[in-house]
């Protein structure tokens, strides 16, 4: 057993997490700008923080990611990091040359108290910015939230610094992306595309975290959300945000500062969250839904009447954000799955009340936690208890899947042992049938790897 | 661009390259970084500025102290409760990310696969975080009934002025079990060697001869600095075993709280990573007597010369002769492969920046296989990993370093091994170097250009300068330097492949760097149509 | 053992073929007249022959595979079918209504000797069909080649019935799609549009067998190649034809008959064939190639180098079809895979030879066999004598992959216990993507499952 | 349309449906399909029209004469090597498709999971297939040395003169093993049900008797027409061994060539699928005297009746005690498990167009649930599979039906039973019935609506009108079913479900039926849009 410590006996925890099922703001941040092009994200805290968020980003995306960090040293720490910030501001601009420093701080960094616009008003008035560029920023303290608020906290830093409105409405939707692969982007941007709906996806990581290998280093690679699109968004007709946790506040924010309507939805992961999705993106535009988004609809429809009985009455656990859990507990539930067992770590009281709602009558019997000590281990011992015959999350899960012998897929963040995620879309109805290919795919391989000879099928 | 093959013999003169790569600084920061560019001189070592603060926004290798402490020293061993008291990032980037293999028997304690946290609230941060601290303890205790548990502070602990070894001690007492603490805030130092640094010293402190000394073999021994990344500690088991040779302890991989209580039980200990692990052997010279010798199993042929040095520290004819027919099997062995692969490899350039040895371990292995490391340098070493132990006495502690502690040690009188003295110094005196390290640039040509703390704007010109056939580095760099068609190999940890070191490492080695620098992939990364004149059809659909 | 009497004694076979890899050609004939719109295929012969090839395509598409039959009885064995085949033409207009009626021969139909073009102008003669429709055919019989011949034999009386060329030549290319999936057909529509290529897609049976689910059943779904657009093909610039076995006879045709110059190329499976293809279709159509092709192909170079440590040394048997096993044999070369052991029912000498040509330089040791007594008991049979790491083939391979415990790659046809190949490429440089995804995910899962504890791997 | 909770009372008048079916027909195929559709009366069978030729053209559920003799009855036993002589595609279609589960023992051959063919090519056509087909016969025997190898006509071979059985013979003579071969060529009869009667002659006449009677227990069976699709057999198995009853062969599910070899030392046979297996009870019953009754293991009712009656035959104190404790026992478990599920059941309307005995069993299932069959018909049924075998006098013998050998089978003096043939006589004399089947009809509705051979634009009418809630049939039919929106239910494979023979069988049928029928993924294959008005934003980005 790997986790030959975990027994069926659960106690009632309010300090230790073991195992979690979220991490810290910084790294959605440094994701988020990721998102931005010509970006450089920077750390401004201790450097393992940014040392940490690198490595992790690239094991996921199997990608290069840059950041700079303001590499607190003890000094630091004690006199605050405008010295360092300002300095790394100026390194930056002259070695890196971005149109943009995507600054968020650090548990240090908040701790100490710096004040990351005054210290970026300092840059700009020393000269260290120059002419055309920016440095934006949001504090993303590592004690509060979870990754996810990091990610949003920097979507509401971006459309806070950039977005303008002017006189003229533009003939375009903004949607505001939540934490998913490049894939997914690309994906959102196709649907609208195929809905006729000209549009400012912000953030968008495609052609940034699924770069092509060219025999050269693109350090800014060709994707992402340009400035004047992000301008822009303030006079666009609508904002659609897609997932509470990771966009609430760039929404508000936007309507705000530029009198864009929003409407939140979840991220379209599933049957009912894509329907709901197509029919705020119509109304927010305008317009028709078009056949070929029946037809794709109608395909994911099919795999689910087609395949229901191995679906049916599967129980999963699962752990992962809040923005990605809703409309996928969701989704099993609509195909008769039963997700018994779903764990976040990032807060939200939010989060457990929509759970129980979505799952009230399909899965009265379901166990919901998220928050603190809201962990991967508790989740274990729950399957300890009563067994699962699914788990969805993170990689972090393979070690349950082993010691249990659980077929398992993965989805969320981070998936470091496998490929493909950067690439096919779990979004939308078409990612809806990658999902379902993904979990027929392990089930069927349990099934002929542990039938008796005798019931070993040739077909499904 | 240098031309490979006509070069190698003799390495250019790197001032151009460096000051190309300094020009695009600011004036200071050019000045800084000049510093830690210097072209080598085997036999007249230059300075390198190391263990400084790294320029901010420069991109950096480096992580920090936490890093160097708890992922680095602590996390490969497995029967210890390791509670990272912060916020959680810190815990859940350094979980299971570093590949320690450990091999817990049936029924021991491993805690490796967990992560365990206080998971920092905001109002831990503003009313302080000791009680949660207390609590999370007391919960590990009744869960998980471990013998010890040790507690990593993160950033904002030491600001808020948490006391993690006064928690310790008191909750040391409530539940009698070993709990100690680690102040090591990833702003400590200047990297993680910091972290390194302040693990030794609190392992030293709080567990090196907790346990009584023990006899168990005729030639004991305590390795230190073999992380087990990839199972090297498992290769190096395994030729000790064979050689009659007790391994003790290692320090720290595939390793127990447990074995290092009765560490001070070695007759030698044997310094794998000088960098992070000096600390440790230096003290138990000082409280123990125990003598202590740098050695290297990365690289067949340091395999065998550190084999062979530990026999003649022992200097018994029987353990020598096994120790002969260990080297001489496995040698025949390693010679088989090498020969094989040797020819596709010979004369290719390579470059290594990464850890505080490895940097320099590496280049034994390329040397074998007839490969060039014409730049290379460290990411948290200090000049004397550079230059040699011989400097240490020259270097200049600054504040980040003197914020370190540097713990007073004593010696133990009642275990003070007087014979381990004696036979030191009768080996002095027939020439057996005790404690020395020459450092990586007396092993690398003259001419090629070591750096230190490498950003990634200066590994991009370095390699667009010189085109190696391989980099060796770790995650942060490996997929921006793949993009420009150069084969990376990562050395923290080995690309999820290895193990490298001792004889069978060796091997492993070469065929990766067979498979790596061979295959015909890169040559494929141009699409075809790029080498041919644009395309004209007889007709044009567009027209 | 499921397999339990195949031993790794090999004996040399003339007559007996155990477990075959391959079936026969009407089902060929049926698949590729389903890519034209509106068109009920036919199988003029005994009734089983359609009922088994009506089964077979449904279990691997999970869609509804509407054909007719013959229904053949003793008196027509001995009489002919003339009369079965003109009541048959007869009831399915009444009843179906289909454009078209594409009848294809069996082997009982090609023993008696059944003429079908006299049967089918027969047909019209006696007023059975309706003006504007018309029946076409193709002969197939069984004994002969393979579903590989059926399909290239129907294609090629497809454009032998429509393709016409007038004087006025059209500014498009024409692509003879080889044997390949719905979501293939797809794939090369978007390559060319992405490539600004106005094309005929011959045949199309995307969105005819991976329809929506929609609460009504389209007899004729909405997919295939339509009339106007086949008989267009004879005034086309250029025809593609995507692999020797499936399109070359087509493509002949069409150049006999209508002047329009053709080409073959490799199905675009893997990184060179696909190569070749954008460079054959640039040619064709006079245009570049442009970036979004390049990025593409970047990504999957991206994927290859990343995870070459995975793919390298790594020993592959494989089954299936001549012009799918060539490119893809290629592709596992290229990145260094081993594919030692391969077989095709299909004969044709130049598989063989093509296939060590491919493997000369880096699979010196190969094992190639293709034609009759080329099975997949053969295949095992060299498995057990030295096994391999990979299998990469239809459906039939679980047998081998679960008696041996290797991983397994299901492509090719038919792949009866998995879904998902219909909805996604394999075909292309983002198909590419997907084989390797595929390919990774089965070799460490295997890894995964039988790795010692000590070094079980979070990271890959 | 029919609202069904206010007509499973009572059921319409068919004639409307069928008028709208047959009216688009041309005008002869019209008049034919005409009588192929009936309205029930079961107290007053109406004649049906069926075995007879399928209208060419019309989407047909049926299959060949291979398929009834190669595919059913002889694919399911697994010592014996099966050769499709013919071009590859029959073999590979009836490989492993029809989910015969079987079990063999360890060391026990098991040929199932292998497809055998000679491949013929165009020159065996042109010259003759024999002698390849005796080449494989001997590579077969070479490579895998069984003990019975048989081989099945394809298409061309009757045409192109092979003589299977003189290949059979010589081989036979050759070799010195079982070979035997069928004539069961695709375009005889007028569906699957010529292979089946095919295939009985075979069996019995090679195989059936060629060993000695043996006397392994006390009450001795067989079991004809249980294919164990899905481990049906198993499910059956248990119950008789449970009861104390010697199951000696099956008939073919999980069956062997050796276990027929002595199939004649039954008392008794119990006839599961009448349609395809009555011929060798009744030759078994001329030859041996063996009597053979009708019984249905699907449903749990109809279970229990079934085993009441063989013990009934049996008339044993012991065994009646047995049978009826499994009784009580499986049927509490089945109630349990109907009560739970009949509410959300009951009153839903099903239609069943499959095989040749299923499409009537399965309605002991639905009946049980509260599931009302509004229409029914079998694939390749003849008139007493309907009507009852009081028509069989009755039945018109058309060309097609008489191209299928009726052997003639003369009674085996030495193992006649004139024991059971006593018992037979004094058991009717009490009033139990012997081969009896009333037939699908004497247990449907009145007004039920009952179609022979349904074409594909039948079916999809019938559903338009009736909007079933489950329709059964198989997989070509599966797909386009469900695109209407209705579930449908395989009874050849059960959707790899399973099995559903038997109380086990039962409960899984039920919960199959609560998890197809009490789903709501059929209610969202709308999109939610299609119901609102056409949607309008404040704004339209495209004016």
């Amino acid at each position: 057993m790997l986790l030959r410590h975990t027994t069926n006996k659960v106690k009632e925890r309010e300090a230790l997490t073991v195992n979690p099922a979220k991490t810290c703001q910084p790294i959605g941040a440094m994701y988020a700008a990721l998102g931005i092009h010509g970006c450089l994200p920077h750390s401004h805290g201790s450097q393992g923080c940014c040392s940490y968020h690198r490595s992790t980003l690239t094991r996921h995306y199997k990608e290069p990611v840059m950041a700079a960090t303001s590499s607190f040293t003890e000094g630091a720490s004690v006199f605050g990091g405008q010295a360092n910030l300002l300095n790394a501001i100026n390194t930056i601009f002259s070695v890196y040359e971005p149109e943009i420093i995507a600054v968020h701080s650090t548990c240090l960094s908040e701790t100490i108290g710096d004040d990351l616009g005054q210290i970026i008003a300092k840059a700009r008035e020393d000269g260290k910015i120059p002419e055309g560029k920016h440095v934006i920023h949001a504090s993303t303290p590592s004690y509060v939230g979870s990754h996810v608020t990091g990610y949003a906290n920097m979507l509401e830093g971006i459309v806070k610094h950039f977005a303008m409105s002017t006189d003229e409405i533009k003939r375009q939707v903004n949607l505001l992306a939540g934490w998913v692969e490049p894939a997914d982007m690309r994906e959102l941007k196709r649907m609208m595309s195929v809905m006729g709906i000209k549009n400012v996806l912000l953030p968008d990581t495609s052609e940034v975290l699924d770069a092509p290998m060219t025999g050269k280093h693109e350090f800014y690679p060709k994707g992402g959300t340009t400035v004047p699109e992000i301008v822009s968004m303030g006079d666009s007709m609508f904002t659609l945000g897609l997932g509470e946790w990771a966009t609430k506040s760039a929404a508000i924010k936007l309507e705000n500062q530029c009198k864009v309507k929003f409407a939140l939805t979840d991220l379209p992961i599933g049957i009912s969250a894509t329907d709901r999705f197509v029919m705020a993106l119509a109304k927010a535009a305008g317009v028709s839904i078009p056949e070929a988004i029946s037809s794709e609809r109608g395909k994911l429809m099919d795999m689910i009447t087609d395949m229901h009985q191995y679906f049916y009455g599967k129980r999963v656990a699962l752990w992962g954000d809040p923005d990605q859990l809703l409309p996928l507990i969701e989704f099993l539930a609509d195909i008769d799955m039963k997700p018994v067992y779903v764990v976040s770590g990032t807060p939200g009281k939010a989060f457990s009340k929509k759970a129980h709602e979505i799952l009230a009558e399909k899965v009265p019997e379901a166990k919901i936690k998220n928050g603190a000590t809201a962990d991967m281990f508790l989740m274990h011992q729950w399957i300890k208890e009563e067994p699962v015959d699914l788990l969805i999350g993170n990689t972090y899960g393979k070690y349950i899947a082993r010691d249990e012998n659980i077929p398992f897929v993965r989805m969320g963040f981070p998936i470091l042992d496998r490929v493909g995620h950067s690439y096919f879309p779990t979004l939308g109805y078409m990612g809806g049938i990658r999902i379902l290919e993904k979990i027929l795919g392990v089930l069927m391989d349990k099934m002929d790897a542990d039938s008796p000879e005798e019931s070993f099928e040739l077909v499904m | 661009m240098t031309d490979k093959k006509k070069n190698i013999k003799e390495l250019p003169d790197s001032a151009a390259i460096i000051e190309e790569m300094v020009s695009k600084y600011p004036k200071k920061v050019a000045k800084k970084r000049a510093k830690a560019m210097v072209t080598n001189d085997p036999e007249n070592k230059p300075e390198i500025q190391s263990n400084v603060r790294t320029v901010p926004g420069i991109i950096t290798q480096r992580g920090c102290t936490y890093a160097g402490c708890k992922g680095v020293i602590l996390g490969p061993t497995r029967d210890v409760i390791n509670i990272t008291h912060g916020p959680i990032g810190c815990g859940f980037y350094s979980w299971l990310t570093r590949r320690n293999q450990t091999k817990a028997g049936k029924g021991e304690e491993n805690y490796i696969p967990y992560c365990f946290s206080t998971d920092m609230q905001d109002e831990n941060i503003v009313f302080g975080g000791e009680a949660k601290l207390k609590q999370a303890i007391r919960e590990a205790y009744e869960i998980f009934k471990p013998h010890s548990i040790s507690i990593f502070s993160t950033c904002p602990v030491g600001l808020i002025g948490d006391d993690v070894h006064s928690v310790a001690r008191e909750m040391k007492k409530e539940l009698g079990i070993t709990i100690f603490g680690f102040s090591c805030e990833g702003y400590r130092g200047v990297s993680q060697s910091a972290g390194h640094h302040i693990a030794n010293n609190g392992v030293f402190t709080n567990v090196v001869g907790t346990e009584k000394p023990k006899r168990v073999g005729k030639f004991q021994i305590n390795l230190m600095g073999e992380y087990n990344i990839g199972g090297d500690a498992f290769e190096l088991e395994r030729l000790f075993e064979e050689a009659g040779i007790t391994l003790l302890s290692t320090f720290s991989g595939n390793s127990t709280i447990k074995s290092y209580a009765y560490a001070q039980s070695a007759d030698l200990n044997l310094v794998m990573c000088h960098r992070s692990i000096n600390y440790i052997a230096e003290m138990m010279e000082e409280k123990y007597g125990i003598p202590w010798v740098k050695i290297n199993f990365i690289g067949a042929e340091s395999t065998a010369k550190s084999l062979r040095k530990v026999a003649e520290f022992f200097d018994d004819a029987e353990l020598t002769e096994r120790v002969e027919k260990i080297v001489k099997r496995e040698m025949s062995k390693v010679k088989k492969v090498s020969k094989e692969v040797r020819p596709d490899l010979e004369g290719k350039l390579a470059m290594l920046f990464v850890g505080g040895s490895r940097a320099h371990h590496y280049q034994d292995l390329f040397k074998e296989l007839g490969i060039t490391t014409i730049s290379a340098g460290y990411e948290f070493a200090h000049r004397d990993d550079y230059e040699g132990r011989e400097v240490i006495p020259n270097i200049k502690v600054d504040a980040d370093t003197r914020n370190i502690e540097d713990i007073e040690v004593t010696r133990d009188d009642e275990n003070f091994r007087e014979d381990l003295v004696k036979k030191k110094q009768i080996l002095e005196e027939k020439g057996y170097k005790f404690k020395e390290y020459s450092g990586m640039m007396s092993e690398m040509d003259k001419n090629s250009l070591v750096i230190d703390d490498i950003s990634h704007w200066e590994s991009e010109k370095l390699i667009e300068y010189f085109k190696p056939d391989v980099f060796c580095a770790g995650i942060k760099e490996k997929y921006a330097v793949q993009k420009m068609g150069v084969p990376l190999k990562q050395l923290h940890s080995y690309d999820y492949g290895g193990p490298y070191a001792g004889f069978e490492g060796a091997i492993n080695f070469y065929r990766d760097m067979e498979r790596m620098l061979n295959t015909r992939i890169w040559k494929m990364v141009d699409a075809p149509w790029k080498a041919e004149p644009e395309i004209v059809g007889s007709m044009n659909i567009n027209i």
